[in-house]
């Protein structure tokens, strides 16, 4: 069977470009970066050559960024980093973080780990298609705030914050301001100085890198303490040795991430707008997110009376892959907090189904999935109690 | 660390025996929650204590849809004192198995065949 | 030039198998493992099944591995991981923790950061060949302790410290063992139950795999607190989407390790033997380690009056590339802490050179170093003004 | 971030001038500390308030040699008063830049020389 993938949110096909640039520095450039012989200096000079490329791909000087494992441990050092940092270095600030409700994990986790160990977290509710509030957040900022964490694009909903208006607020107060920006690099133009952010998180594999490779933005003169602990590279914020392909591959996908922005953005919009209006003809289908405000390649729908694992499954069947904020596909059994963040009812949340586009999909690939999901939404709806017409 | 679902679930998932309604059944047993996710509805027709029809209709996961298939063809045919002692885990044997978290949320179908039962007992009360 | 990798202590290259079962990860096998349809499934797969192999080198279950971005951070999630269970969980246990004076910077930076934040660490001294005395150990043991981490093998001068002895003692007295085996995996064989080991760190890419892929056996029964916070991966241990590739390649190092250890160690250690008997023909040259409890790949040398740095870039003019513990090739200009914890003064410890051998190495390898370093020595002899003869 | 060596320090490296001892030196400097890793001795022959002759002995990093190598160049010829002038900069300078970690501790022939020079002066007091 042929399969399409429309789960480029979960992860991405590595670039072909990209594996060939990193394939010699598995076993032939395998020295250690760190060492001072011909091995070590050619993966030492394949390091810094990314390092520029990943700043290229969001305006930032070379050496403000921090190579890691990817978005999780992006997103984990630039909160820890900044709040463990003793308090007089942080200035006068006191303990009190502010995000949104509807951060990925790797933020939102880590902020109630935070709340766990004494620090006070504002989470910002959003408005049914996912927005923050601007009045609100400001109103939010007290003298004891250091940290505002709010995400570029959210990796369910696709909707895109609002970051130039949180960046000035964050800049009036002198707050850092972090942001999640793994799903919105390559697919929406980013400039840290114009937006001014001072943290950012961005990983590999959502923009046809390796998997197991990141890196935080950290404005020049913004100091973090380390997480992980060791030989002290990175300005002692990451230890460990360099992932010299993992790194390399990163570097390649921002460089193509980059030339290519734009035809990607018009190209996937295109596909996602033919799939959200053909979608959207299915009765009791509703879109989710943002109607303009969204990322180029994300499709978010709910269905009446149906579930999103039973959904996700019965398009598996038919060799389309999708995502879900259902219940029942989540480790944890309960609905996304995204999407009851919206202010969807959890019976609602369950019947979601989140489409994410990518540079390998095709026009006849939209068309099949629109072709195909009416029916499985129709044999799961004649199958369901809730359904009654 | 096997978390996937057999060979077994998904052939009772992707052709689920029994779906439906039947519109005048003798019993009909719902459970489940649409805010958990999984709401299930079995219909039985009984003649001489013996379960002759049964169908359902379920809104749930893969699982779900599954234990609900797999239960009503484990049921037709029998006495209903038979019917009554299948539990939770003969469904998920007879499945081959089901992930871990999905043994106790999903796998309502037999606690649903028990409503309907319970139901025709009360309406069929001698 | 031909070139010579004698470094393998550092990095090693990616073995042609492994690369070979990495690669479809990369663009063919490419869903994130966590997702529920076909793509996340076959990497889901090919996660676990490298879950198995992982263990097995170890002779552990794949229920007890935890997957991580590398070594060092393999030894932050241990000592931090047990640390931060709240003192509760810790049960009876107060703030000391028991390591080693020539742990590598994973572990020890981590034990100085822990010294900060309130933990009492004691640094069991070596002797003159790097072990640590075992009756110093037990005697070091407090009511408060709660972890002893000492290294399986040194990664400057190879020593092998008494495993199976701290094991016992460690469970003599209900206290957690985490050991940093690095450098032994694939060099030793290492068996966590007859060991008494409760936490071991290993690293791919010191094992013929890639770079930017770690695991951390976790014994079952022993409670971490998470050092990544996210979406709850590894039994909440470690979050972030799974690196697949670089699971993969880590699976397949560590079953090709263990089919390979026994001949891997007589052969390195002929190689190894052959190098230390000719290099130590140089007039004041010096063996450091122990002589025999050494890794089989490590042979660690100085040589009066000259200085490390410039004797391995003499080296790497020559094609050979080798590694020191010379003050003047760190990024913090220190000599290193092992040799002078093992009783060089630091002008003897500027002196040193580290060979570290590998399977692509050949006699032939050896008979070239042997050939050029007594030249080079005597060049870097007449240079100094400390060598007056 | 770059941290490495030039071309122009590694050919001072491989290739250093005037290593050697003078015996009959008109002035002797030595600087640096075995311990920190970097000892510097520097010979001069001096006539007329020329440095005729010089030559060095180092033990030290590759900065450590290439930067007694090429002071060792710059001072020859030059009046004691000029080769006073020469600093740490202008000898980091003409290697086309040294690592920055490397530029205090490694940087001391031009220290070494004005000892030499010091030496020198003060065998020959007016
Ligand atoms: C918005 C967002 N943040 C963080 C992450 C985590 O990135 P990674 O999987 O590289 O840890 C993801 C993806 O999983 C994401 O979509
Ligand atoms: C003994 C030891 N521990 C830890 C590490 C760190 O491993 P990694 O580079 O994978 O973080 C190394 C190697 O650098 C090592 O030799």
């Amino acid at each position: 069977m042929e399969r399409i993938y429309m789960d480029y949110g979960a992860s991405t096909p590595v670039d072909k470009e990209v594996i060939e640039e990193m394939m010699p520095y598995f076993d032939k450039f395998y020295g250690n970066p760190s060492s001072i012989h011909s091995f070590g200096r050619e993966a030492f000079d394949a390091v810094e050559e990314s390092r520029k490329k990943i700043a290229d791909i969001i305006c930032a000087n070379e050496d403000e960024m921090v190579f890691t494992s990817g978005g999780t441990e992006s997103d984990n050092l630039a909160i820890k980093g900044i709040a463990f940092r003793n308090k007089k270095k942080r200035g006068s600030k006191g303990t009190h973080i502010i995000t949104s409700a509807i951060e990925h994990p790797g933020v939102l986790t880590t902020c109630k780990y935070m709340e766990k160990i004494g620090f006070n977290v504002k989470y910002l509710p959003v408005d049914k298609h996912g927005l923050i509030d601007i009045k609100e957040l400001e109103d939010a900022i007290s003298k004891d705030t250091f940290l505002i964490t709010i995400m570029f694009a959210n990796n369910e909903i696709g909707t895109i914050e609002p970051m130039e208006k949180i960046g000035k607020i964050a800049k009036e107060h002198d707050v850092i301001f972090h942001t999640d920006a793994v799903q919105a690099v390559g697919k929406v133009p980013i400039d840290v100085n114009k937006l001014n952010i001072d943290l950012l998180a961005l990983s590999s594999h959502k923009i046809y890198g390796p998997k197991g490779a990141g890196a935080l933005y950290v404005r020049n003169g913004v100091k973090l303490q380390t997480i992980v602990h060791g030989g002290g590279l990175e300005k002692g914020l990451r230890s460990s040795t360099y992932n010299t392909p993992g790194v390399v591959g990163l570097g390649k996908a921002c460089e193509l991430g980059k030339i290519r922005i734009k035809k990607d953005m018009v190209y996937l919009k295109n596909l996602r707008d033919m799939l959200i209006k053909d979608i959207l003809k299915i009765e009791e289908s509703y879109l989710n997110g943002h109607p303009e405000k969204r990322l180029v390649n994300n499709a978010h729908f709910r269905f009446t009376a149906i579930e999103g694992e039973s959904l996700n499954l019965m398009l598996d069947g038919k060799g389309i892959a999708a995502a879900t904020g259902s219940a029942c596909s989540s480790k944890k059994l309960q609905a996304s907090h995204v999407l009851l963040a919206i202010g969807l009812k959890p019976e609602e949340a369950h019947g979601s189904l989140r489409l994410t586009l990518g540079r390998m999909n095709t026009k006849e690939d939209v068309e099949y999935v629109v072709e195909v999901l009416p029916e499985i939404v129709q044999n799961l709806r004649n199958m369901s109690p809730l359904w009654n017409r | 660390m096997d978390e996937q679902y057999t060979e077994m679930v998904k052939d009772h998932f992707f052709n689920p025996r029994n779906v439906g309604e039947i519109k005048d059944a003798d019993g009909v047993g719902t459970v489940g929650n649409p805010i958990c996710g999984d709401v299930m509805t079995i219909y039985i027709k009984v003649k001489d204590e013996i379960i002759i029809d049964i169908k359902f209709k379920t809104f749930g996961c893969a699982a779900a849809i599954a234990t609900s298939s797999i239960l009503t063809g484990m049921a037709k045919g029998k006495m209903l004192d038979e019917a009554l002692k299948i539990t939770r885990d003969d469904v998920a044997n007879e499945l081959g198995g089901l992930p871990a978290i999905k043994l106790h949320c999903s796998n309502l179908a037999a606690d649903a065949l028990r409503e309907a039962i319970k139901d025709y007992r009360k309406k069929n009360k001698r």
